[in-house]
């Protein structure tokens, strides 16, 4: 039998993993826009244990408009990216430092 | 016109400055015209201010009253006693001298210059006569902004450094007070400062309040070690700047003192004012020995303005130590008077004093000591004045630098020997460091070629240093119609700060 | 189910969202036939459009009291009313500011307009969220309309690179908010504000502590708290100025509303924990927002950083915990709108193309060049700066008395010695542009005499709010209670 | 006595004043002199009347306001007038060598282009002194005598060019300040007692005051402090060392002001002051002994720096500052009215000696030396004879009026028993044979013996005074000064000769003074003295036995041996003692002290302030060290925002997870 | 066939872990792979493992959609933008810095502090331990949304499709180009064309002869 508590530390580590995918990836931009999808997962991870563990429908819901935007956002993103390699000729993290301090 | 005296006297010349920036640097004529008239007509209005004072109550009088903002119970009131209506008189005073000092010497943006002064005088008007806390302190924060331009505008090579020393060192002051009127505000539901001063503190609240009054009101002094902001505002600035710096700007801080620390926390005054008067006692003496070795003449003047300044406190704060020696107050008023005659002269002598070196930067630019010397050969009427207010800087009698330091000296005693001994030392120092800077200035044989090509005042200098000497003078010889406008608020002043407010 | 009553009259209270979503696809179309022919016209339309979106708020929108529809998804009360108003009136101002400036780099679309009022429809939902997950679903539509806008320059190398962590650091954010919605709604069984209010009165439960931190870290992010704001200067520096303009001002709104509805309305039970993590956040954000503003050699990111700081007293607002504090909080936000407004604006009219009048000694004798632009700006710096007679002392004044009303001494001291800090960045505009020689090099300003007007109205609306603050703070306060 | 009488005695040379000092240039010289030796007469004239009417008509004495200056805290302070004897004498004295001093000053400044500014000048001081010695309370007091200090601040730099004059002026100003620090210490501790200010209150409350203590010093008496710090104020304007150091170097004023200011009238403030707080003294003996052995030290130890100086106004400033100690002495034994008496009689024959300096300076064509003097009897016989007429007077020889006063003081310090008074008494003694000795020196030199201004080489060395009229090159025969000067010589030369013997009965050992100087039993001296008093013919015989008279006999002499007989004996004697003459010479130091120790100091410490306590410490360490601290956190945590992604993202969980940390561990 | 009970319960326990573990595994080769291509399929299988443990809870409609519009579009997009980017995989190639121990042990930080949260202290008061109750089995998951979704989320979808729309256009915007001097019909422009456009009468000016 499946508990909440183990949906819920599946998704903890999702989130730390794809938190630290994040900041610990130096080299790559696209990376981090997949490690966001993973963020959204763990997230929808709760939303699906939380909706089963209360016989509420509500947090299935919001899954369902988590993957919407999900979508939308992916789009964005990855037009963001095609723009930014147009200019940049690179993708690079590291070279993303015009702008600081 | 009596219902709306002050504001007239503060609006007054901030329409007119905003008509002269409108006017702007095509029509500087009319514009230098209109800020004469403007100013001439503020100094008009304190007639019937000065006439129809009633020297007999401690009452405000003139009072206007209009909702400002209903919601906080901030109203737009405005009201003058003795304390403050001198201080708005010497105001409106002031600035015609300023603004006829400027007319054919401020070549750069003319019009902005006039306008800043006039826009000033109004703030200033404003900050003395508000009775309302949150009123006063918008007058008083506002009044930063055209100084900050005067100085930065107008000013001397470092005139950055010092306006935003200025800017800054005044603001870090004022913003404590802000905090600490919104604390009286919460706890007495009311803006007016009657309601703060009749508002029952616990002594750790007034404390606290009387830190932040003290951070504000004792960098506007300047008191020691807070005045460093001043030698180098007053050196960078223009004339028009310094005398108004120096005559009007430097007294908010002495009245704060009187308006707001004494009567509203008195408990933690009485607590604290061996500070007060240690600073002050400090502010004479190390201050004086400071003025002694400056190069510069308004550095100088500017650093003599606080040691005068110390005075002030020094007075303001005698009551609880006169209290404590001879178990009543009387006395204590009299520090009180010679504090506030003392804000009123020193705002004569430092005016003038920085006109007379701004008639001469004018002729020499420079402001140098070195590049003086012998003046009186060439500038004898000039000679004549400037030795006259430096001597009224050393406290001279006959001049009003001496009513307000002899004042605070006879009250001095009665609170402590050793306050009178330190405060009269500055006797021997300010008679060194004027008369040392007379000597190098005025006297000896003219120093170089351009001192020898000086020319002497013109009448438009002429009329406003005579014009000054003579209030200096008089004064001097009688100052009873000043005491006698100030004495029931001194005496209600006085009460308020020996009465304890720690709620039972 | 409850028969959904989708007749107008109950859905009056919510005709700005279907008027602006109505008008987001009147401008797309209008772009798609006319707009390409006719560079310009988009944007006169959107105006337009923009005001009739006002008067038909005015008219139909201002609800005596709070209705909550679409199944307790949306709330319209008065404040809603207020903040979309102010909304549309930012998002207004911010366009005509930008239309030369668009212009100028050709970047001038229609989709650009587009853009701006799908972000304009996600700061009303923002505004108009009564549940978390119309919470999320603004929070995105805002910032995805963000994103595009802040890479629309496609010329620009430092644009995309702006608007790359923009992205990734708000989506990240965005998780965030979505990681503690989803605890907080495993805790309550709900997404109604209202039913997580009545659900979560305990505080200190560990459980509850768990999402509220997630959840105020994103809210921390989107208003630019320390230490998550640290998208928010690079963003700044690197969109394009209109965009710049454009996320400092509306934008601002919604993470208000967004801290209000979310922390103040649903997690109210819970306000000792919020206003505990909140605390050290305001104070860093104060602190570094201030100290590292003084830094900066970029005007726009001086900004930024100035922006930082007033998110700190913002933050404060709502550290008071009372209905004060929020008012002072948002009283406080609509006059930092008011002021960024006029600033980005002036940095607008200063540019050219080819000349992005973002550096501060791009701004050295600006009075010579200009002095309507330089006497706007320095009434503006003053403001932030806190010095009356501008309305910005106001508003830093009104943040003090809701701390004092619950007693935060340290933080009243440690606001008070940062804005005087603060004051020193300020003030440094005002003497480059009064105190300093302008180079021979700088090119004059421009703006059309509609715009300069209008900032004109903007500069002489900050004197006027601060000389007479009594209407705007009666507003504020009377939608608050 | 009419008031409008009384006011009118100080307005009138006030008036002159004005009108000399402001249209000065506008209504000429004439004009100038005219309306300021007018409204000098009419006081002196007034002065005179008033005199009358109090010494023979019987008129009481006037104490009464004039106008209120000031009310605070209840307190009146007012301008008012206590005309009574010693006032009045005062009064007399001082319009009166004043109008001799205007008189001679027309010719001494004829060619000065100063000249109705001078004039405006002492009419000025006129004005300023009467209102100091008019005064019924301690306000005016100190009006007049901070107005005195600031005229004689004006005169001595009266010929602004010259460096010695405005630095002169400068250290005499500011010496005196010294003096009144302590002056307003004691007029405010005064006030702290008895919330008045007029001298009235004060004299009431002095027996009470003697009973005080101020917890000051590890408790003090407060009568004592009060009148020790008064006499601080009076130390600094009658020059008593250490305060002398001034009085001297103000020789660089014109003569006719050190005639005035700077022997007869200014400098004697301090006696008048002391003279006027008699009721305040006389409860205080620790005070009078103070100011016992000041007064006798100044006396001797001044008198022996006239000894060997050679600038002819130099040496009788000197003697000024002796002849001023022997008051202060004489105050300090309670013999007041001696005190009073020999500023009466110093007045007109130190006046005249100066003036007779003033002469000798303008016949010798603005030469001060007295090394390149001598012989000039033949020359001008009316100074000649004038000058011996007052130098007899100063060494007290008997029937000149000088030994009425002085051998009284003498006398007086000697049967005092105070503390310090065998010391005072010795002091006092020796100086009569000082006095002689550097008096006969003076005369000596410069109208007897050999002319050596002959010898001096063309174009004399000596610095011209600030205008050039004299500029002449090569000797000049010296030459009598016109009537204008010889004048003012004769009419003082008549009072120093003949005055003692006409008032001593009646002001020193008569009832003159009255009530106005309160003496208290046990310490009157004056009165033992009047017990013995035969009149004056009896007195000056009897002095001619005086141990006094021997002394001053022995002066003579020694000054005749060293000047005319053997001048190779000074010079080997000047060699023999160097260590003295040295001593001598550096004035025991004391200018020494004060520019390289005390001006010094003052000037390190104020630069150590200026550098390290404003610019290093607050401005540096404190003001820009805060501002450049802020702006150096801002930089490093400027750094921390680096640019990079993943930075950020690092932040954004850093922050998340010590919030989660602290707020799971503390919940 | 349902297995039923117990053994049911193991089953699925089973495969949940086998699930998890792969996902788990998945995503740490999502970031730790060098190549993204590599990443993109880590990614595409870590969604697959997901969708397989929504299935598990009984959330199938959401594990379908998951699949569907994940695995079949976006991921789809994903590994179109990677390839279509000309990327320099041997520059990208290069791992971690060395403060990576640093960001590890900040992950590591923040799932002790979530477990430790559900684990220690069961969310604050919240039985974790407990299993999910199957749902019965006409019960239909996407009836279910599908009869909520246009009723009482409505607003919400409508601001989804207002997303959706933001989305396309700014994709649209920030992408598309057009390149200058590409020849490209206007067909609006064809159609509204006047007959004295088409033709223009060039009058030449005689050329002398030289």
């Amino acid at each position: 039998m499946i508990t909440l508590a183990d949906m819920l530390t599946l998704s903890g580590v999702l989130f730390a993993l794809a938190v630290a995918g994040i900041f610990l990836n130096r080299k790559n931009v696209i990376l981090l826009l997949m490690c966001v999808e993973l963020l959204l997962l763990a997230a929808n991870f709760n939303f699906i244990a939380f909706s089963r563990m209360l016989g509420d429908l509500t947090g299935q819901v919001f899954v369902f408009f988590v993957l919407t935007v999900a979508a939308a956002e992916s789009a964005i993103g990855l037009a963001i990216l095609v723009v930014l390699f147009r200019e940049r000729r690179s993708i690079n993290v590291e070279d993303l430092n015009t702008l600081k301090g | 016109m009596h219902d709306h005296l002050l504001s007239l006297l503060i609006w007054l010349p901030i329409a007119a400055g905003i008509v002269v920036l409108l006017l702007g640097e095509r029509h500087i004529g009319a514009g230098r015209w209109l800020s004469l008239i403007a100013s001439l007509a503020a100094l008009a209005l304190c007639v019937p201010l000065v006439m129809d004072f009633n020297t007999h109550t401690a009452a405000y009088q003139f009072i206007e009253s209009a909702p400002w903002i209903p919601r906080f119970h901030a109203s737009y009131a405005l009201g003058v006693d003795g304390i403050s209506m001198p201080l708005i008189v010497l105001t409106a005073l002031m600035t015609v001298p300023v603004v006829i000092a400027a007319w054919n010497v401020i070549s750069k943006r003319p019009a902005q210059y006039y306008a800043a002064f006039l826009i000033m005088e109004g703030l200033m008007v404003g900050v003395f006569s508000a009775t309302d806390a949150l009123l006063f302190y918008f007058f008083w924060e506002a009044m930063l902004i055209p100084m900050f331009l005067i100085i930065g505008i107008w000013g001397g090579p470092r005139r950055v450094y010092a306006t935003i020393k200025f800017f800054l060192y005044t603001f870090l002051g004022s913003v404590f007070m802000l905090a600490a009127l919104i604390y009286m505000y919460v706890k007495s539901g009311s803006y007016s400062i009657a309601s703060f001063q009749s508002l029952p503190l616990t002594l750790t609240e007034q404390r606290w309040i009387f830190a932040a009054f003290m951070l504000a009101f004792a960098v506007k002094v300047p008191m020691w070690p807070v005045h460093t902001w001043l030698p180098d505002a007053h050196v960078e600035a223009p004339t028009g700047g310094s005398v108004i710096l120096a005559a009007i700007m430097l007294k908010m801080g002495g009245y704060g003192f009187l308006r707001f620390s004494l009567p509203i926390v008195p408990d933690a005054c009485r607590q604290l004012d061996t500070l007060v008067i240690t600073l002050s006692l400090i502010a004479v003496i190390y201050i004086g020995f400071v003025a002694l070795v400056q190069q510069d003449m308004k550095k100088l003047i500017a650093y003599s303005s606080i040691a005068h300044m110390g005075f002030v406190t020094l007075g303001a704060f005698l009551v609880y130590a006169i209290v404590r020696s001879t178990g009543a107050t009387q006395g204590a008023g009299m520090g009180m008077d010679g504090a506030m005659v003392q804000m009123i002269s020193h705002g004569l002598i430092s005016g003038a004093l920085f006109l007379c070196v701004g008639v001469l930067y004018d002729r020499m630019h420079s402001r140098q000591i070195a590049d003086y010397g012998g003046v009186i050969n060439t500038m004898p009427v000039f000679a004549g004045f400037m030795v006259l207010f430096a001597l009224a800087n050393t406290g001279l009698p006959g001049t009003s630098g001496f009513v307000g330091e002899f004042l605070v000296i006879l009250a001095s005693f009665k609170a402590s020997f050793w306050y009178a001994a330190l405060a009269a030392v500055t006797l021997i120092l300010g008679a060194a460091y004027t008369l040392w800077l007379v000597k190098r200035v005025v006297f000896g044989p003219v120093a170089n070629d351009h001192v020898a090509h000086l020319s002497d005042l013109n009448g438009r200098e002429f009329l406003i240093l005579g014009a000054l000497a003579l209030a200096v003078l008089m004064l001097g010889i009688w100052p009873e119609p000043l005491l006698k406008i100030m004495e029931p608020s001194i005496q209600h002043l006085v009460a308020q700060a020996a009465a304890t407010k720690i709620p039972v | 189910m409850p028969e959904p009553m989708m007749n107008l009259h109950v859905m009056a209270a919510a005709i700005p969202e279907i008027y602006l979503t109505a008008a987001i696809c009147v401008v797309l179309l209008f772009e798609a036939f006319v707009g390409s022919k006719r560079p310009g016209a988009t944007g006169t339309l959107t105006l337009l459009m923009l005001v009739i979106g006002a008067a038909v708020t005015v008219a139909f929108a201002d609800v005596p009291q709070r209705m909550v529809l679409f199944d307790g998804n949306y709330i319209a009360d008065p404040l809603a009313y207020v903040l979309k108003l102010a909304a549309f009136l930012a998002v207004a101002v911010s366009l005509l500011y930008s239309r030369a400036y668009l212009q100028s780099r050709d970047i001038l679309k229609g989709e650009y307009y587009v853009l701006a009022l799908s972000a304009l429809l996600g700061i009303f939902v923002l505004i108009s969220a009564n549940s978390l997950l119309t919470v999320y679903l603004g929070v995105e539509l805002l910032a995805l309309s963000v994103y595009a806008m802040v890479a629309f320059d496609r010329e620009s190398g430092v644009a995309a690179e702006a608007a790359m962590k923009y992205f990734v650091l708000g989506a990240i954010a965005s998780g965030m908010l979505l990681y503690g919605m989803s605890i907080i709604y495993g805790l309550t069984g709900t997404l109604n504000l209202d039913g997580i209010a009545v659900a979560l009165s305990a505080p200190h439960n560990l459980g509850v502590i768990l999402g509220l931190t997630f959840v105020v870290v994103a809210v921390a992010f989107k208003m630019g708290a320390v230490p998550f704001h640290m998208w928010l200067p690079d963003v700044y520096e690197g969109a394009p100025t209109s965009v710049t303009l454009f996320i400092g001002t509306a934008p601002k709104i919604a993470y208000f509303a967004l801290a209000l509805r979310l922390l103040t309305h649903g997690l109210a039970g819970v306000k000792v924990d919020w206003t505990a993590m909140l605390t050290p956040l305001a104070v860093l954000t104060l602190v570094i927002g201030n100290t590292v503003a003084i830094a900066q050699s970029n005007l726009k990111r001086m900004l930024a950083y100035s922006t930082i700081a007033n998110v700190g007293f913002i933050l404060l607002g709502f550290i008071a915990g009372t209905a004060s504090g929020y008012t002072a909080a948002l009283y406080y936000t609509l006059v930092y709108i008011l002021v960024a407004l006029g600033s980005f604006g002036v940095i607008i009219l200063a540019s050219r193309k080819g000349f992005e009048a973002d550096r501060l000694e791009d701004y050295k004798g600006l009075y010579r060049r200009d002095p309507l632009l330089a006497l706007a700006m320095a009434m503006l710096m003053f403001s932030t700066a806190g010095v009356p007679p501008f309305v910005g002392f106001w508003a830093k004044l009104r943040i003090f008395q809701a701390l004092w009303e619950t007693h935060h001494l340290w933080l009243v001291v440690i606001a008070a010695a940062t804005s005087v800090v603060g004051a020193f960045y300020y003030l440094r505009v005002v003497k480059l542009m009064y105190f300093d020689e302008a180079p021979e090099t700088l090119p004059a300003t421009a703006g059309s005499f509609g715009v300069r007007l209008a900032l004109g109205l903007n500069a002489a609306a900050v004197f006027v709010l601060g000389v007479l603050p009594a209407p705007l703070l009666d507003l504020c306060t009377r939608v608050m209670h | 006595m009419n008031p409008h009488l009384l006011i009118a005695i100080p307005l009138a040379p006030l008036i002159a004043a004005v009108i000399a000092g402001l249209f000065g240039n506008r209504i000429g010289r004439i004009a100038s002199h005219t309306i300021t030796i007018a409204g000098v007469a009419l006081a002196c004239a007034l002065s005179l009347y008033v005199l009358k009417q109090l010494y023979w008509g019987g008129a009481s004495e006037f104490n009464g306001p004039v106008y209120t200056w000031l009310v605070s805290d209840g307190v009146h302070i007012q301008v008012g007038f206590l005309i009574d004897r010693l006032t009045v004498l005062m009064m007399s004295v001082v319009t009166f060598v004043s109008l001799c001093v205007h008189v001679y000053t027309i010719g001494y400044m004829s060619d000065d282009p100063g000249y109705t500014r001078f004039f405006s000048y002492i009419s000025l001081f006129t004005f300023a002194m009467l209102m100091l010695v008019m005064a019924n309370n301690f306000m005016q007091l100190f009006f007049g005598w901070e107005a005195v200090g600031v005229v004689s601040y004006l005169l001595i730099g009266f010929w602004y060019t010259r460096p010695s004059a405005i630095f002169a002026n400068m250290k005499a100003f500011i010496v005196n300040r010294v003096g009144d620090f302590g002056f307003v210490i004691g007029i405010a501790a005064l006030f702290s007692f008895t919330h008045s200010l007029s001298y009235t209150s004060a004299f009431a409350a002095a027996p009470q005051l003697a009973q005080q203590t101020l917890p000051v010093f590890g408790g003090v008496n407060a009568l004592t402090l009060i009148c020790v710090c008064l006499f601080i104020g009076a130390m600094g304007k009658s020059a008593q060392v250490p305060l002398h150091v001034w009085l001297p170097d103000s020789m660089e004023g014109p003569t006719p002001i050190s005639a005035l200011i700077h022997a007869a009238t200014m400098v004697t403030a301090g006696i008048f002051m002391v003279a006027r707080m008699s009721p305040l003294f006389e409860h205080s003996d620790a005070a009078l002994s103070f100011v016992l052995v000041i007064g006798a030290t100044t006396a001797f130890f001044m008198g022996l720096l006239g000894v060997v100086n050679n600038d002819i106004k130099r040496v009788i400033a000197y003697s000024t500052l002796s002849q001023l100690g022997y008051m202060t002495a004489a105050l300090g034994a309670s013999a007041y009215s001696a005190a009073i008496y020999h500023l009466m009689t110093h007045a007109f024959f130190k006046a005249l000696l100066f003036l007779a300096a003033g002469s000798v300076i303008i016949g010798m064509h603005h030469e001060q030396d007295m090394r390149k003097m001598g012989g000039l009897a033949k020359y001008m016989p009316i100074t000649a004879i004038t000058c011996w007429v007052g130098g007899l007077a100063l060494v007290a020889t008997p029937f000149f009026s000088g030994f009425y006063s002085k051998d009284a003081i003498i006398e007086a310090v000697g049967m005092t028993h105070r503390w310090g008074a065998t010391y005072a008494y010795w002091c006092v003694l020796l100086g009569s044979f000082v006095t002689s000795l550097y008096t006969f020196r003076l005369l000596f030199m410069t109208f007897h013996g050999e002319e050596r201004f002959r010898h001096t080489q063309a174009g004399h060395g000596h610095e011209a005074h600030g205008h050039d009229a004299h500029g002449g090159h090569g000797v000049h025969e010296p030459h009598e000064s016109p009537w204008v000067v010889t004048l003012p010589l004769i009419a003082l030369a008549i009072p120093s000769l003949l005055i003692g013997y006409f008032t001593v009965g009646k002001v020193l050992y008569g009832s003159y003074f009255g009530s106005a100087i309160e003496v208290l039993p046990s310490h009157d001296v004056i009165a033992h003295m009047a017990a013995d008093y035969h009149g004056p013919i009896e007195l000056a015989l009897r002095g001619f036995l005086g141990a006094p008279f021997w002394l001053a006999l022995a002066g003579l002499f020694t000054a005749w041996l060293f000047v005319l007989k053997r001048p190779d004996l000074a010079d080997a004697a000047a060699v023999k003692f160097a260590w003295l003459k040295r001593i001598l010479d550096q004035k025991f130091y004391f200018d020494w002290f004060n520019e390289q120790v005390i001006a010094r100091l003052s000037r390190a410490l104020g630069t150590g302030l200026w550098k390290a306590g404003d610019q290093t410490l607050i401005d540096g360490a404190l003001v820009n060290g805060t501002a450049a601290s802020v702006g150096w956190f801002g930089g490093v945590v400027r750094r921390v925002q680096s640019g990079y992604l993943y930075s950020y993202a690092f932040w954004i969980v850093i922050g998340l997870a010590a919030l989660l940390g602290w707020f799971l561990v503390h919940a | 066939m349902r297995p039923t009970g117990e053994v049911e319960a193991v089953l699925v326990q089973i495969l949940f872990y086998l699930f998890a573990t792969l996902l788990v595994a998945g995503a740490l080769g999502v970031i730790t792979a060098r190549n993204p291509v590599y990443s993109v399929l880590f990614l595409v299988f870590s969604f697959v493992n997901s969708a397989a443990i929504w299935l598990l809870v009984e959330a199938e409609f959401l594990a379908i959609v998951l699949v569907l519009v994940y695995v079949g579009a976006v991921m789809v997009l994903f590994l179109f933008v990677v390839m279509m980017l000309d990327i320099n995989l041997a520059e990208l190639k290069r791992g971690f810095t060395r403060f990576a121990w640093l960001g590890w042990l900040t992950a590591l930080a923040v799932i002790v502090e979530i477990v430790g949260v559900i684990w220690q202290h069961g969310l604050g008061g919240v039985d974790v331990s407990r299993g999910f109750v199957s749902e019965p089995a006409n019960y239909s998951n996407t009836l279910e949304l599908g009869q909520v979704l246009y009723t009482r989320y409505a607003y919400p979808f409508e601001l989804a499709a207002v997303l959706l729309v933001v989305a396309i256009v700014a994709a649209i915007a920030l992408t598309l180009r057009r390149r200058p001097g590409q020849k490209v019909q206007d067909v609006s422009r064809q159609v509204a064309v006047r007959a004295d456009e088409r033709l223009r009468v060039v009058k030449v000016a005689a050329e002398k002869r030289p």
